[in-house]
């Protein structure tokens, strides 16, 4: 298993606040690192500095081996790094092909090719295809994305990242506000996605993190507290106490 | 440049700031608190001087009073305009976005320049000062400072000095503070929202009123003063910072000695520097100096 | 069968834009010339604030430079060559949009507008208090530039018609231009930075660089608009580039409707025939000597019953009557 | 009945067909009715009303229509305003105005449309230098005249150095220039040139460089509203004892009631002044003060006054008939007017020769203390009449 994205002794500070403390993660392709931890235990502001909209204090962030701490965000997801975010951010006006469309394009940008219009672009619409069908919403091309439901709009938003084939998929929390059946849809999507990817999950929902992370790091007050394979995290007595509670 | 010349000119340059900071700190706290844009504040010095202009025979007539009454007489009318817009026109526009309120306010401005040309006349008047602050003060040999400027000065300090009281040290004032930083906290302590973006916009007319009508005598009132002035008060406004009072207070002394400065050093390139000045800080301090919350 | 339609329309509406001039006098086709020029002038706009999402109150500086450079370029004796002075006029325009739009665009929102009107105050001082455009009084351009190649005059502006007929021309085709380039990836990718710029930074676009470049041809096409409006009069001032023609042409845009491209030309025409229609004493009678009173009101009324400004009105009735509909339960399902 | 119809229907036709004769003379005012310069725009509509009344409301026959244009003193409506009333109103004569700025944008309009233009105020050179036509007149003066006509007083005075002082604009510029020009030539030196914008009156920085400058004497030209606030801030700082202030007439014309006590003593050079005790000057300003009775019968009003002379003149040429422009343009061009500051020919350029008087401000007048400069004319530079 290689190490496509790999953090080390990353630390942010917001002020006098230390968002995120001396951490250090590795995503390889084909597992899923599940991040979890109460609120406000930096796991957003890791997903930011990961992709690049916030610069760490110190430490710095390898892609494939390469150094691209410097790296401002628009580049390392050119390079093959995409993001989903917490609030659904998608184009309401727009139809959901056309969304994915927007964000596929971005791997087949042409500056200053003014004349030719966005909807010959043949590879950006087959990228786009290709991501609606994974994700399971290839029958929705034409609908106005506005008018999906919350579970059609987050599966949207996981199409978009898939749209710029990245290779590291940074999730902010997908299944937030999901039913259950939607929350199998998108753990079944996720699992498809392993193979091809190496995949951050910040979660809430624990069922769904022991049922799909091959590896769990726990952070409270932005310090990791633990990291292993999930049999050991249940069983980590340190954070149980610091987060499960005493759920026995 | 003698010692002379460069204190005549550090006191013109106060005076200006000074004149700047009470119009500024209307507009700083009108947008801070109610989030509003309000290009037609620049009239409300305009009217504040043409009500000098107009009221000053009037009050001699009925009243038997003074320059004082004059000025108390129109802060006065000017808080009950204030009052009376923010009930009619502004209260609309806290739902509305910037753009929407940069428009409105901008038609705001032809209603009050067109209205001034009804009521009164188009053209431009002086108006006289006091006789008890008519003279001059002799600086060395040659030069003279005109007594009434340093009255504006005076007043212009006490008034600014009155204003910091009222925002540190009572509770109206801590509640506009409050309102200042975080708009929408404010709901949540129990303040009437609605009593109280009443009175801040009364007072930010009143002041802007105020600075108009003491400032008649040595700027004269002319058509379109007010747009002049506005733009500058723009400029100090997001230089201090939007919603800060000490920002503005800063900001407008540092406008007033680069005009003034200006103007000797670089008379060509005067009406640019100040434009220069608030690029550049912008473009170091996107948010201005002292942004609050 | 719709879109067929609406093309017959739109070409019906240009044939007779062009054969106004046999019908009107002297006076009504330069009025019609100078809403062309204000049309161009909004669209320029309309790229940055209906597309881009970026709010202005600074864009007559370039109206205002191109306007100058082609006035103080033009030479005193005779017609200057268009082949020259329009590409120039409107070089001159983008250099100062690529300076001001690289450091104004680091600011947002409220900032921003503030940032590009300082920026327009600067090229208006430059004009008003230096010699270099004739101070306050403005200056002259003489003769009407030609398009000239060596010593053969394809096109004369000085007659009015062909004057007339060349500004629409140019209307036309920067409305065409805008249309085709909003339907390009790089319209489609502005589009997506004005509805969500982090999720486009995120998809891998350095949107800072959209932006400029957005910027900088808005900046030529306003370019545009200030050669015309010179070639027009053959008299450029300092209020020119006042903060209230940049006031004017933004609420043109939004009048007009920032939803739709073609808002900024309606924003244009009624803005322009308002302030005409109000100064006539014809309409008016004694309140047109006040029309900044009755214009001012407008703009009030307008602006607060038109928030998606005149194109949007379609919509706006078509969503109130929906929402109408919903309310009340239709007597059917009883 | 049709009988009757039929005899009303002819009279009216033979009315209009005899009216054409008796067309009106269409004339549009483009003066400033708004803003700094509205005293002097209404005193010069009052000045040519006046004269058009002495003549029992005609001109050579002619009933004259009057279209107004308010051009607020603001060159950027220049061309817009004038167009209003050359395209739309289609006017046979154009008089205006008072700003410089604003009168260049009207003379370029008046050219490409060529229609007739008498200037009653706006004396910016190139008008008649290298702007000027065949069809633009003016019945006031050229900047550069008043301040010319100065620079011979102030160096008889024996003053060495002199600040010259204007809004920044070309009636300013060109007033200064022409001062500078003759107190050079007789031996004088400008030391320094002070300028701010239109209509800015905020003159106290530029007052406390002048007292740091300390020249003999200071020129300056400021008309209006301007000239009431600067001669009162003069004053106020205390210069006026020490520093002696001089000016073209604008500084103290119709303005002397507003500046009251500031102004006493003041020397300024005009084409016109207060007791020149003339019958002509005399039967106009009974006249003048007879119709408005709280206005000055200053500068404004006989140029206007002047400028309905020249249009008169015109059209006796062609008894009326205003579509012979050569021959009306010639006939202006070579009149000798008989004007209440004294009679004045046209020089080629359309501008007036004229005796210039040296003023002292007594009271609330100008009242004339001598010939400052016999019959100058303007030199015309630029213009290839």
């Amino acid at each position: 298993m290689t190490t496509l994205l790999s953090a080390k002794n990353i630390t942010r500070r917001f002020g006098g606040l230390t968002a995120i403390d001396n951490v250090s993660l590795n995503l390889d392709r084909g597992t899923v690192h599940a991040v979890i931890g109460t609120n406000g235990a930096g796991k957003s502001t890791l997903v930011s500095v990961l992709a690049g909209e916030l610069a760490p204090n110190e430490g710095s962030i390898f892609l494939n081996d390469q150094d691209i701490t410097s790296w401002p965000q628009p580049r390392r997801a050119r390079a093959g790094m995409g993001r989903s975010y917490q609030r659904t951010t998608i184009f309401p006006s727009l139809s959901v092909h056309e969304n994915c469309r927007i964000t596929a394009q971005a791997r087949h940008q042409k500056f200053w090719s003014w004349a030719s219009p966005a909807q010959h672009c043949a590879l950006s619409n087959e990228a786009a295809d290709r991501a609606l069908a994974l994700a399971g919403l290839d029958a929705d091309g034409k609908r106005i994305a506005g008018l999906l439901s919350h579970g059609g709009k987050r599966q949207l938003e996981i199409a978009m990242s898939l749209a710029t084939h990245p290779n590291v998929l940074l999730l902010d929390e997908p299944l937030a506000g999901m039913g259950p059946e939607e929350t199998d849809r998108m753990l079944d999507l996720l699992q498809s996605l392993k193979s091809e990817h190496a995949i951050l999950l910040v979660e809430h929902d624990m069922d769904a993190v022991f049922r799909i992370a091959d590896v769990i790091t726990v952070m409270v007050n932005g310090a990791v507290i633990a990291h292993g394979d999930p049999i050991a995290i249940r069983a980590n007595p340190d954070v149980q106490t610091a987060y499960l509670g005493d759920e026995e | 440049m003698d010692p002379i010349i460069f204190l005549i000119q550090c006191l013109n340059a106060v005076q200006y700031g000074l004149l700047l900071f009470l119009v500024a700190s209307g507009l700083t706290l009108i947008f801070g608190i109610m989030g509003i844009i309000n290009l037609a504040h620049g009239s409300f010095y305009m009217i504040g001087a043409y009500m000098a202009f107009a009221l000053q025979p009037l009050v001699a007539q009925y009243l038997g009073g003074g320059f004082v009454v004059t000025l108390i007489a129109c802060v006065l009318l000017a808080t009950i305009l204030g009052y009376f817009l923010e009930w009619v026109f502004y209260s609309y526009l806290y739902t509305r976005d910037h753009l929407q309120q940069v428009l409105m306010t901008y038609g705001l401005i032809l209603v009050f320049e067109e209205l001034r040309s009804i009521i009164i006349d188009n053209d431009v008047h002086g108006v006289a000062a006091p006789a008890w602050l008519a003279g001059s003060v002799p600086l060395g040999d040659v030069m003279t400072y005109p007594v009434y400027r340093l009255f504006i000065s005076l007043v212009c300090l006490l008034v600014a000095g009155l204003l910091y009281w009222v925002l540190s040290r009572t509770r109206l004032g801590m509640m506009i503070r409050a309102g200042a930083s975080n708009r929408e906290m404010i709901g949540s302590l129990g303040i009437n929202i609605n009593r109280l973006y009443r009175i801040v916009f009364a007072i930010g007319v009143a002041l802007a009123a105020f600075a108009g009508a003491i400032a008649a005598p040595v700027s004269s009132v002319y058509p379109g003063m007010g747009n002049a002035i506005l733009i500058i008060c723009f400029v100090v406004v997001v230089i201090g910072g939007i919603g800060s009072i000490k920002g503005a207070f800063l900001a407008a002394m540092l406008v007033g000695f680069v005009d003034t400065f200006g103007q000797i050093f670089f008379p060509a390139a005067a009406g640019v520097l100040v434009y220069v000045l608030m690029a550049a800080i912008l473009l170091f301090k996107p948010e201005g100096l002292f942004k609050q919350g | 069968m719709r879109s067929t339609l609406r093309a017959i329309f739109i070409l019906a509406l240009i044939c007779a834009v062009a054969l106004l001039p046999m019908f009107t006098t002297g006076y009504y086709t330069g009025l019609v010339v100078k809403i062309l020029i204000y049309a161009l002038f909004a669209l320029s706009l309309q790229l940055l604030v209906g597309c881009a999402g970026l709010v202005s109150l600074g864009h007559a500086a370039f109206f205002g430079i191109a306007a100058y450079y082609v006035t103080l370029l033009s030479p005193q004796s005779g017609p200057g060559n268009l082949f020259i002075l329009l590409p120039c006029a409107v070089l001159a325009a983008m250099a100062y949009a690529l300076v001001t739009g690289a450091l104004s665009l680091r600011t947002k929102g409220i900032y921003f507008i503030m940032v590009t009107l300082a920026f327009a105050q600067m090229a208006y001082y430059v004009f008003h208090d230096t010699a270099v455009g004739g101070g306050t009084d403005g200056i002259y351009l003489y003769f009407r530039p030609e398009l000239r190649i060596g010593d053969w005059v394809m096109l004369n502006l000085d007659d009015q018609y062909v004057f007339y007929l060349f500004t629409l021309g140019c209307m036309l085709l920067t409305w065409a231009f805008l249309a085709m380039l909003m339907r390009s990836r790089f319209g489609a990718a502005i589009t997506g930075i004005r509805v969500n710029e982090p999720r486009m930074r995120s998809a891998g676009y350095s949107t800072f660089k959209y932006k400029l470049v957005a910027y900088v041809v808005a900046g030529g096409l306003a370019g545009v608009a200030g050669f015309l409006y010179a070639a027009k009069d053959g008299y450029v001032n300092p209020e020119l580039l006042a903060w209230e023609q940049s006031g004017l042409v933004l609420l043109m845009v939004i009048l007009g409707g920032s939803g739709r491209l073609w808002g900024a030309i309606i924003g244009a025409v009624v803005l322009t025939l308002l302030q005409e229609g109000f100064q006539s004493q014809a309409l008016f009678g004694e309140l047109a000597k006040n029309w900044h009173l009755t214009f001012g009101l407008a703009i009030i009324i307008l602006v607060a019953i038109l928030p998606q400004g005149l194109a949007g009105l379609p919509e706006q009735l078509r969503a109130r009557r929906h929402a109408a509909k919903k309310a009340k339960p239709s007597p059917t399902t009883a | 009945m049709k009988h009757t119809l039929s005899r009303t229907a002819l009279a009216a036709v033979l009315a209009f067909s005899a009216g054409s004769a008796m067309a009106t003379v269409k004339v549009g005012f483009m003066l400033p009715y708004s803003g700094t310069y509205a005293a002097l725009g209404e005193a010069i509509e009052n000045g040519f009303k006046l004269y058009v009344q002495e003549q029992g409301g005609k001109l050579a026959g002619q009933d004259i229509e009057y279209f107004k244009v308010d051009d607020e003193s603001n060159p950027a409506k220049g061309p817009e305003n004038a167009n209003r009333l050359i395209k739309r109103d289609e006017v046979d004569i154009l008089v205006g105005t008072v700003h410089s700025g604003v009168a260049m944008a009207l003379a370029k309009a008046a050219k490409d449309s060529d229609t007739t233009l008498i200037i009653p105020n706006a004396g910016a050179d190139a008008i008649t230098g290298p702007l000027c036509s065949k069809g633009v007149f003016r019945s006031s003066f050229s900047n550069w005249q008043p301040g010319y006509a100065m620079g011979p007083v102030a160096a008889e005075k024996g003053y060495k150095t002199a600040v010259t002082i204007s809004w920044n604009y070309a009636a300013g510029k060109e007033s200064t220039d022409g001062f500078k020009e003759s107190f050079e030539k007789n031996g004088g030196k400008v030391i320094k040139h002070l300028t701010l914008p239109f209509p800015n009156v905020e003159f106290q920085p530029l007052l406390t460089e002048i007292a740091s400058l300390k020249p003999d004497v200071v020129f300056t030209f400021f008309a209006g509203g301007g000239a009431v606030k600067f001669v009162q801030d003069y004053a106020a700082a205390g210069l006026r004892d020490s520093i002696p202030l001089v000016g073209s007439g604008f500084l103290t014309d119709g303005t002397l009631k507003a500046q009251g006590e500031s102004a006493q003593g003041l020397l300024t050079t005009l084409h016109y002044a207060d007791g020149l005790d003339t019958p002509r000057d005399n039967a106009f300003r009974e006249a003048y003060t007879k119709n408005f009775p709280n206005l000055p019968p200053d500068v404004y009003a006989v140029q206007g006054y002047d400028a309905a002379q020249m249009l008169a003149a015109g059209l006796k040429a062609v008894n009326g008939d205003v579509s012979k422009k050569d021959a009306m343009r010639e006939a202006i061009s070579n009149a000798t007017i008989d004007s209440p500051r004294g009679t004045f020919t046209l020089s080629k350029a359309g501008n007036p020769v004229q005796d210039f008087y040296l003023r002292e401000v007594q009271g609330d007048q100008n009242k004339d203390i001598g010939i400052a400069v016999k019959d100058l004319a303007d030199p015309a530079r630029g213009c290839k009449l």
